[in-house]
């Protein structure tokens, strides 16, 4: 288990600095330019020279790359651009609301679609099955910002149930944060919603026409024990996988719902900071997020080892 | 036998669900008494199988219904009762055991926990009852151990361990009634006889009735009071098993029964010449699994010695069978030959040449088209997508050959194994399993090879189909002067087609002879083992009679 | 019953045999409906997309301005009709694309062990980098035209296309016809176009479905962040970005678009759906 | 270490805030959404209206100006010798940096020196300067070589960069280096440890803060401070910032879209109207190097095609909030005045005539005109559609080419081919404060220079006139020259001046007192 673990934090960091490598080209090659993003659009030329020099963006391509990459292995991934603020002050600043909402669609995605998911392969072919089918292919369907106005529109506009917008720690109390939280997380949920739903209800019907779920029913157990006993754990891993490569999908609907609802989290510094080509800003937060994948992947593989016995990673 | 039988079925009939309804069970009946056990025998697609499920309420919803008849358990009709009711029955009036041990207990709980649930299903028992009792089931089927088995997950057992998981949980709760479908065909020889006499004890000291499924003529001699031959839903032939195995009164039995190879070696064939186009000198093949970080650990490299010095030789003309069971490394010796595995050491000398050297398609062209293969699945062995045409001149097209010339030559060959021309123009998945074989076979008779290697080509094959193909094997053999390397697992088989046999047993080689020899007087006690343990050898089946009395 | 089941049974057969399902059958008129619209824009729109007019901005819906007027007083309707254009391309262009680029790397990672190592590290670099981010940061690289906008979008759909061809290919290669093939002398370029090739094509069209769906959902977030495809080229997604400033004087400007473009991702899905119930039963009910 | 100090202070003042607020009175918080995220504290470094806003919170100009335009003291009261070359200030007394130390006159020598190196009027006024002195703690001391009129308007203006004075130590930090170190003299805090660039800045009363006896005019006079807090929180979502103002969650919307006033309009709890009574001036520029607008005919041509009205009726909507005029500094300030009006008289369609022919006759080839349009900037997005609408009319080969803010900031900036990434065409806007007069107009720069600001356009007489203009004596001198200047710029068609629309701010009604300023200003309003 240990020596699997190092071997795929191993071959993580090949992946991590062909990410480095790739956004660091990509955002180098854009015709954007940080220092007029810090004058201003009615500064001159000479004066966005100055600024240009003064950050080291006149510098051969090479030297500024081995110097950021050489700097964040010494943990700083330094400033940013247009604010001077270090980076990773401003990711901290802003990691609490996105992980907030995260975690909140999570938690939404998880009671609402397992048992979604496990009723439709259980009735497999009946109408409880093809509402929860719909209601999945419609979650795909409708943009996510489509869902939070409708939903703003609704619960928060017409019936006054929710906040409009807005963002409070847990910190300022349980309930005011649950109660501005809720709305955007049911957005965001929603996509992760129907895909979670879908694949428990794929991989529930693949396991429900397994022989040890004939096995048990032939021992005359209750249907609920055999769903959840036997066919669930069983059908987990598939459904871990696609929480696993749902986080990318997750991020992008974390930079939408938070502009819609207002959310001062890192999708909208990081939108804000390719629109004004922040460098060390992007970097670090693409990097972050890939991390973050990297490391979520990794913990739901060995997750597989708790949820099935026959997985014992060499 | 002169109480109430415990399970009764009536004029069954069952139907499939879709749009066009087929009759699977086109009404049956049949009675099984307490201590008696029942076989429903017959080929794939007669129903034996439907039948256990109508039995247990556990057809698959949505996909097959009951169309009429009924099915008494002591003379309740299961086909009527609530689900809540079969519910209650099942696993502790009746109960069942599947063909996969592999399959059949949940991977990810633990045995004992499985074992748990039949008691807490059915029994007001309290936990240390109820652990008490599992290890007592688990004593009562031989298992070592049991408080390690109730400890363990499924993967950590043997097949034949789990399958007395199994029986032990079927039969924890003294059911009237056990339900076993082909509970030994996924075991090997030596497994499965053991298996089948645990059921013959416990069903004798606990005077169950058993309903056993099996495609095995031999397991029926050896377990069977009573017998039914089924056939596309029907039963055809019913009776005591020494009755209907002596004295068929139905076509399709003496037809079913002639089929089964007999034990009893072939007389040896004459050789002519001494012509070697295969021969194996010292051959390991050895797999290892290790990675770099394991090696920077200083981890102990994981390897298993697949194929341990194997050395044979196979001339022209004659047929060489390796037996063993799973995992003797039989198959690998067989991948190595045909260089889709890179044997460790040795020499794999086709023609003269050794082809353990050589590297890619080019080097191997002429290995290649010396020494073909045919595969054990004929679903698999042929592309789906291609027609049957393009799958038989593709090494021909390979080797240059021109396309009209290749498919004329695909059409005689065809007829050589007995399909009509037009096949070329058909799919794979428009033809039966035997006639998949009869292609597959075609398909390496293009290459104009000088070896055959078989592997378990038949196994896969009903009986009746899998005498026709080993049939047309010896036919072509004889017509192209071919050397086969004929791999099985059936010891019946290889007793009628080969003129040497080899036993291998975990990589290695224990016994190399004449059939004859080694078949008929086993020097290794392994070789012995495994005669001992094929099912029904006491029985001819051609000649309808016990011979094990004889001998 | 024999281990081995007839998996491969009639992969043609099952296509004409059984009758679609009638949400197929609806699923498939709106999208050939939209299509339609697309093609004949001209003939179905009452103005021009790009038609302004000053002095009726944010007009309701009447009966010269079926859906209302935007906030240049463009016609809604028949921008949501020239939309559909721009939105199917996008969505064409992106799975097309994607396809194109991931189906020979699949291959060739699924067959050269060698090449794999590396060519899947790289993808799942690709993977980690939230496609989003990806594309936004790409739209800025040029400007925001079409072809940029197609390109941003396919990058991060490529990894998923490779790693679905890649398994495809390990599983297809397990099978023993690609062993019988081996035997048979054929070399590796020619087998992997014979014989796991075609394994490919059924999830290929498949997933291809579920990417055009995603391609235009993708094209709608981008024009919602403000680094889509420009105004002069309406596409449902920056029709509905422009609309949402006005939401709450008429939520119709958001309305229209988000109906139009969800009907038709829906009829794409449903499609999908269908499609891999019958090509490629394995999958069933799996998605993305 | 230089965060350290940062912190400590913003902790400091936190403490000082809460301490003296929680006994008495429940503190007053005034949360407004500003126009655009404060996301660079320098208002040196900064054009960015929201930076200057935000330098106005922390610190203060030596000179105030009022709303007759005119240069008052504020932290310095001034004396002018007789023959125009001396220029005396002298520091008000209780002037405290936010740190606790007191205001020098060095400080504001190093503040003057930086300033005029960032902002293009101050370098001007720089090669009119012999020397900048501190003759004591209080007293500062500017000598001209030759008389320079409008320095005292410079150290005043509020734009595009005013002459913030900040400490010493701040304002040695080198050229193009950022100062993060919020360290003023003005009436407000900044809290940097509660700053979130891009999201949320906070500041808090300055206590220490003596403000002027005079009347509060623009950032002249009195700068009275009624509330303990300000919070600036971004919303980038009008519709978000108009319910959050409905709810409550915010007191005041610096710029509302005028097409949603009508969403305010029923709410009686919410006030809107015109705080900037300056408004802004949207602006077509040419490419000057770039065929085809190196020829002047075919920008001519341009400048009879385009259409005021359609521009600011598509952008604004509601004439109540756009004017046009020809003046280019602005409809409303003393240089205003309607030379050129010619181009803009008639209807849209005999204009249209017009350009047709003065296109036709100009050998125009058809060469594209590649329009730039910024996708994610809502004031801007607009225009360039209807201009590329009517340049077709008129028989332009347009090719409109969406891009974010920030790649159109930065592509204006060359002048390679447009197959290389150049332009020909864009649109943006300048705050009347930045263009009211040749000084501070770049527009008008007519030297070709590479570093003047992006277009480039070549005319000599417009140079001498704007040199002309630095020494004018009198403001009807002045006056003249700005009217020949405005009708070069319009002949020649160095940019078209697209009109002028003025922001309207929201405000909830417990807001009393809002300041009207050519920036919007924190002092007088109440809560």
């Amino acid at each position: 288990m240990l020596s699997y673990f190092l071997r795929r934090l191993l071959t993580a960091i090949p992946v991590m600095f062909f990410v480095a490598v790739f956004i660091f080209l990509l955002l180098r090659l854009t015709p954007g330019d940080p220092a007029q993003a810090i004058a201003g659009d009615q500064a001159t030329p000479a004066q966005l020279e100055q600024i240009r020099e003064s950050l080291g963006l006149n510098e051969p391509l090479s030297t500024q790359f081995f110097t950021w990459v050489g700097r964040m292995a010494k943990g700083d991934f330094g400033q940013s651009l247009i604010s001077q603020q270090p980076v990773l002050q401003m990711i901290g600043q802003r990691i609490g609301p996105t992980i907030a909402l995260a975690l909140t669609a999570m938690g939404l995605t998880v009671l609402i679609s397992l048992p979604m998911g496990v009723l439709a392969a259980w009735r497999h072919g009946g109408l409880t099955d093809r509402a929860v089918m719909a209601f999945s292919v419609i979650g795909f369907s409708v943009p996510i910002f489509v869902i939070g106005y409708v939903l703003i529109g609704v619960f928060a506009v017409n019936l006054r149930w929710f906040p409009v917008q807005g963002y409070k720690p847990l910190a300022d109390g349980f309930w005011p944060f649950a109660h501005r939280i809720f709305l955007p997380g049911l957005a965001l949920a929603s996509i992760y919603i129907a895909l979670v739903s879908r694949m428990t209800r794929a991989s529930m019907l693949e396991v429900l026409r397994e022989d040890y779920v004939r096995t048990a029913r032939a021992k005359g157990l209750s249907e609920i024990v055999v769903l959840f006993r036997h066919a669930l754990r069983n059908a987990a891993i598939p459904i871990l996988t696609v929480v696993g490569t749902g986080f990318a999908m997750m991020i992008s609907g974390v930079v939408v719902t938070e502009t819609v609802f207002n959310i001062p989290g890192l999708g909208r510094l990081v939108v804000d900071a390719v629109l004004a080509r922040d460098y060390p800003l992007i970097q670090a937060i693409i990097l972050l997020t890939a991390g973050t994948y990297v490391v979520i992947n990794l913990l739901i593989d060995l997750s597989y080892a708790l949820t099935d016995p026959r997985i014992r990673y060499q | 036998m002169t109480s109430a039988p415990v399970l009764s079925v009536r004029d069954l009939k069952v139907v499939t669900t879709a749009r066009n309804p087929a009759e699977i069970l086109k009404g049956i009946s049949f009675d099984i008494f307490p201590g008696e056990t029942l076989c429903l025998v017959g080929e794939s697609g007669s129903g034996k199988s439907v039948t256990s499920l109508v039995s247990m309420d556990l057809l698959p919803r949505g996909e097959l219904a009951v169309a009429g008849g009924e099915v008494l358990l002591n003379d309740e009709d299961i086909t009527k009762a609530s689900p809540s009711r079969t519910r209650a029955l099942r696993g502790s009036e009746m109960a069942m055991i599947f063909q996969e041990p592999m399959t059949a207990l949940n991977p990810v709980l633990t045995i004992g926990l499985q074992m748990d649930e039949v008691f807490r299903a059915h029994r007001d028992m309290r936990k240390p009852e109820r652990k008490a009792a599992a290890l007592e089931a688990f004593e009562s089927v031989s298992l070592p151990d049991p408080a390690r088995i109730y400890d363990s997950f499924p993967h950590q057992l043997s097949g034949g361990q789990r399958q007395r998981v199994m029986i032990a949980m079927a039969l924890a709760l003294k059911p009237k009634l056990l339900i076993a479908d082909e509970p030994t065909t996924a075991l090997d020889v030596t497994t499965q006889k053991q298996i089948l006499e645990l059921i013959q004890r416990l069903k004798e000291e606990q005077n169950t009735a058993v309903l056993f499924i099996t495609h095995d003529m031999g397991v029926v001699v050896d377990i069977a009071d009573r017998v039914c031959v089924m056939r596309h839903g029907e039963i055809v032939e019913t009776g005591k098993v020494q009755d209907v195995l002596s004295q068929p009164k139905e076509q399709y039995t003496r037809d079913l029964l002639a089929a089964v190879p007999s034990l009893t070696p072939r007389k040896a064939r004459p050789q002519e010449g001494q012509e070697k186009v295969l021969e194996l000198i010292g051959v390991n093949k050895i797999f290892s699994f290790q990675s770099f970080i394991s090696k920077l650990l200083g981890h102990e490299e994981h390897s298993v010695h697949a194929v341990n010095d194997v050395s044979f030789r196979l001339d022209r003309g004659r047929t060489l069978g390796i037996v063993g069971e799973s995992g003797s490394g039989k198959s690998s010796v067989a991948r190595c030959i045909l260089r889709l595995e890179d044997p460790t050491s040795g020499a794999v000398v086709v023609n003269g040449n050794d082809i353990v050297p050589l590297r890619g398609q080019k080097a191997l062209a002429e290995a290649r088209r010396a020494v073909q293969m045919i595969f054990q699945d004929p679903n698999r062995s042929l592309n789906p997508r291609l027609r049957v045409g393009e799958s038989l001149i593709e090494g021909p097209l390979n080797s240059g050959e021109a396309r009209a010339e290749a498919m004329a030559r695909a059409g005689d060959i065809l007829e050589i194994v007995r399909l009509p021309r037009e096949s070329l123009d058909r799919y794979p998945h428009q033809f039966s399993g035997g006639q998949r074989q009869r292609i597959a076979i075609a398909r390496a008779l293009m290459m104009s090879p000088d070896v055959i290697v078989a592997d378990e080509a038949v196994s896969a094959l009903d009986v009746s189909v899998q005498a026709q193909v080993l049939e047309l094997l010896a036919e072509v053999q004889k017509r192209q002067n071919l050397a086969v390397l004929f791999i099985t697992h059936d010891l019946r088989v290889a007793a009628q087609i080969c003129d040497d046999v080899m036993v291998m047993q975990r990589g290695k080689v224990v016994e190399f002879g004449p059939a004859e020899q080694v078949l008929a007087h086993p020097q290794h006690a392994y070789t012995r083992d495994l005669i001992n343990a094929a099912p029904g050898r006491d029985w001819d089946f051609a000649k309808g009679r016990n011979i094990g009395a004889l001998v | 019953m024999k281990p081995s089941q007839s998996a491969q049974k009639a992969p043609r057969s099952r296509l004409l045999t059984n009758p679609p399902h009638w949400t197929t059958v609806l699923a498939l008129v709106v999208l050939v409906i939209i299509v339609a619209i697309a093609v004949f824009a001209p003939a179905v729109a009452n103005f021009e997309p790009t038609q302004l007019n000053a002095m009726m901005r944010l007009k309701p819906a009447d009966d010269t301005y079926w859906m209302g007027t935007d906030s240049y007083g463009r016609d809604l309707y028949s921008r949501v009709i020239y939309g559909a254009q721009v939105s199917l391309l996008v969505g064409a262009g992106v799975s097309i694309g994607a396809l194109v680029i991931g189906l020979p790397l699949g291959l060739l990672a699924g067959w050269f062990r060698g090449l794999d190592a590396v060519l899947m590290r790289m993808m799942d670099g690709m993977m980690a980098i939230p496609g989003i981010l990806l594309a936004i940061a790409i739209v800025a690289l040029t400007d925001a035209g079409l072809t940029t906008v197609i390109i941003a979008i396919m990058l991060p759909e490529i990894p998923q296309v490779v790693r679905l061809v890649r398994s495809r290919v390990l599983s297809t290669r397990s099978e023993t016809f690609v062993d019988a093939a081996v035997l048979l002398g054929t070399p590796p370029l020619r087998l992997i176009w014979r014989h796991l090739l075609p394994s490919t094509i059924a999830p290929l069209i498949v997933q291809g479905t579920y990417i055009y769906a995603s391609a235009i959902l993708t094209e709608a977030a981008l024009s919602f962040l403000g680094v889509g495809i420009g105004t002069e080229t309406p596409t449902w997604g920056n029709i509905m970005a422009e609309g949402r400033l006005y939401f709450a004087l008429n939520p119709w400007l958001v309305y229209w678009p988000a109906i139009v473009l969800s009907l038709c991702i829906l009829s794409i899905n449903l499609l999908g759906d269908a499609l891999r119930d019958r090509l490629d039963p394995k999958m069933k009910g799996r998605s993305i | 270490m230089k965060t350290f100090g940062l912190k400590a202070l913003g902790c400091a003042a936190l403490v000082a805030s809460t301490f003296t607020a929680l006994p008495v009175w429940a503190e007053t918080t005034l949360t407004a959404v500003m126009q655009a995220p404060l996301r660079s504290l320098d208002p040196h470094l900064s054009t960015a209206q929201i930076v200057r806003t935000h330098g106005f919170m922390v610190f203060e100009t030596l000179l105030g100006m009022d709303d007759k335009y005119q240069p008052q003291p504020q932290m310095a009261d001034f004396a002018v010798s007789d023959d125009m070359l001396t220029y005396t200030f002298t520091l008000r007394d209780g002037l405290q940096w936010h740190d606790g130390t007191p205001v020098v006159a060095e400080d504001a020598v190093a503040s003057i020196n930086r300033w005029s190196q960032k902002d293009g009027s101050g370098g001007t006024m720089m090669t009119y300067v012999e020397s900048i002195e501190a003759t004591s703690d209080k007293v500062l001391t500017i000598k001209l070589k030759s008389p320079f009129a409008p320095l005292l308007e410079l150290l005043a203006k509020p734009s595009p960069i005013p002459a913030f004075i900040m400490p010493k130590r701040l304002a040695d930090t080198p050229v193009g280096e950022q100062v993060i170190e919020m360290v003023g003299s003005g009436p407000f805090k900044f809290v940097a440890d509660e700053y979130r660039p891009g999201d949320q800045a906070v500041y808090v009363k300055n206590m220490d803060y003596t403000p002027r006896e005079e009347p509060s005019s623009w950032t002249a006079g009195a700068k009275v401070v009624n509330v303990d807090k300000v919070v600036w929180q971004a919303m980038p979502d009008m519709q978000t910032s108009i319910n959050a103002i409905q709810s409550g969650d915010v007191d005041l919307i610096e710029q509302v879209t005028i097409d949603l006033l009508p969403l305010l309009a029923m709410n009686d709890e919410v006030e809107t109207g015109i705080k900037n009574p300056l408004g802004a001036q949207v602006t077509g520029r040419f490419n000057h190097r770039l065929p085809p607008f190196d020829n002047p005919q075919v920008r001519k041509a341009v400048m009879y095609a385009l259409d005021q009205e359609t521009i600011m009726q598509t952008a604004i909507g509601n004439p109540d909030f756009f004017q046009l005029c020809p003046s280019i500094y602005g409809c409303e300030v003393p240089l205003a005045s309607d030379v050129g009006a010619e181009y803009l008289a008639g209807t849209a369609d005999e204009r249209m005539a017009k350009a047709k022919e003065i296109l036709a006759a100009s050998g125009y080839d058809g060469t594209p005109v590649l329009m730039m349009q910024p996708t994610d900037l809502t004031v801007l997005t607009t225009q360039p559609i209807v201009a590329a609408e009517r340049m077709r009319e008129a028989g332009f080969t347009v090719d409109v080419a969406s891009m974010d803010w920030s790649t159109l900031q930065s592509r204006k900036n060359g002048w390679q081919p447009v197959a290389d990434g150049g332009w020909n065409f864009f649109f943006t806007y300048w705050g009347v404060a930045g263009i009211w007069n040749p000084l501070v107009h770049s527009l008008i720069n007519g030297s070709g220079d590479d570093n003047s600001w992006a277009g480039w356009p070549v005319n000599a007489r417009i140079e001498e006139l704007r040199a002309a203009y630095l020494t004018a004596g009198s403001l009807d001198e002045q006056k003249e020259i700005a009217k020949e200047i405005q009708k070069i710029t319009w002949d020649d068609a160095f940019y078209f001046n697209a009109g002028e629309f003025k922001s309207v701010a929201a405000w909830r009604t417990e807001l009393k007192d809002v300041p009207a300023g050519p920036i919007t200003l924190f002092w007088g309003v109440s809560k």
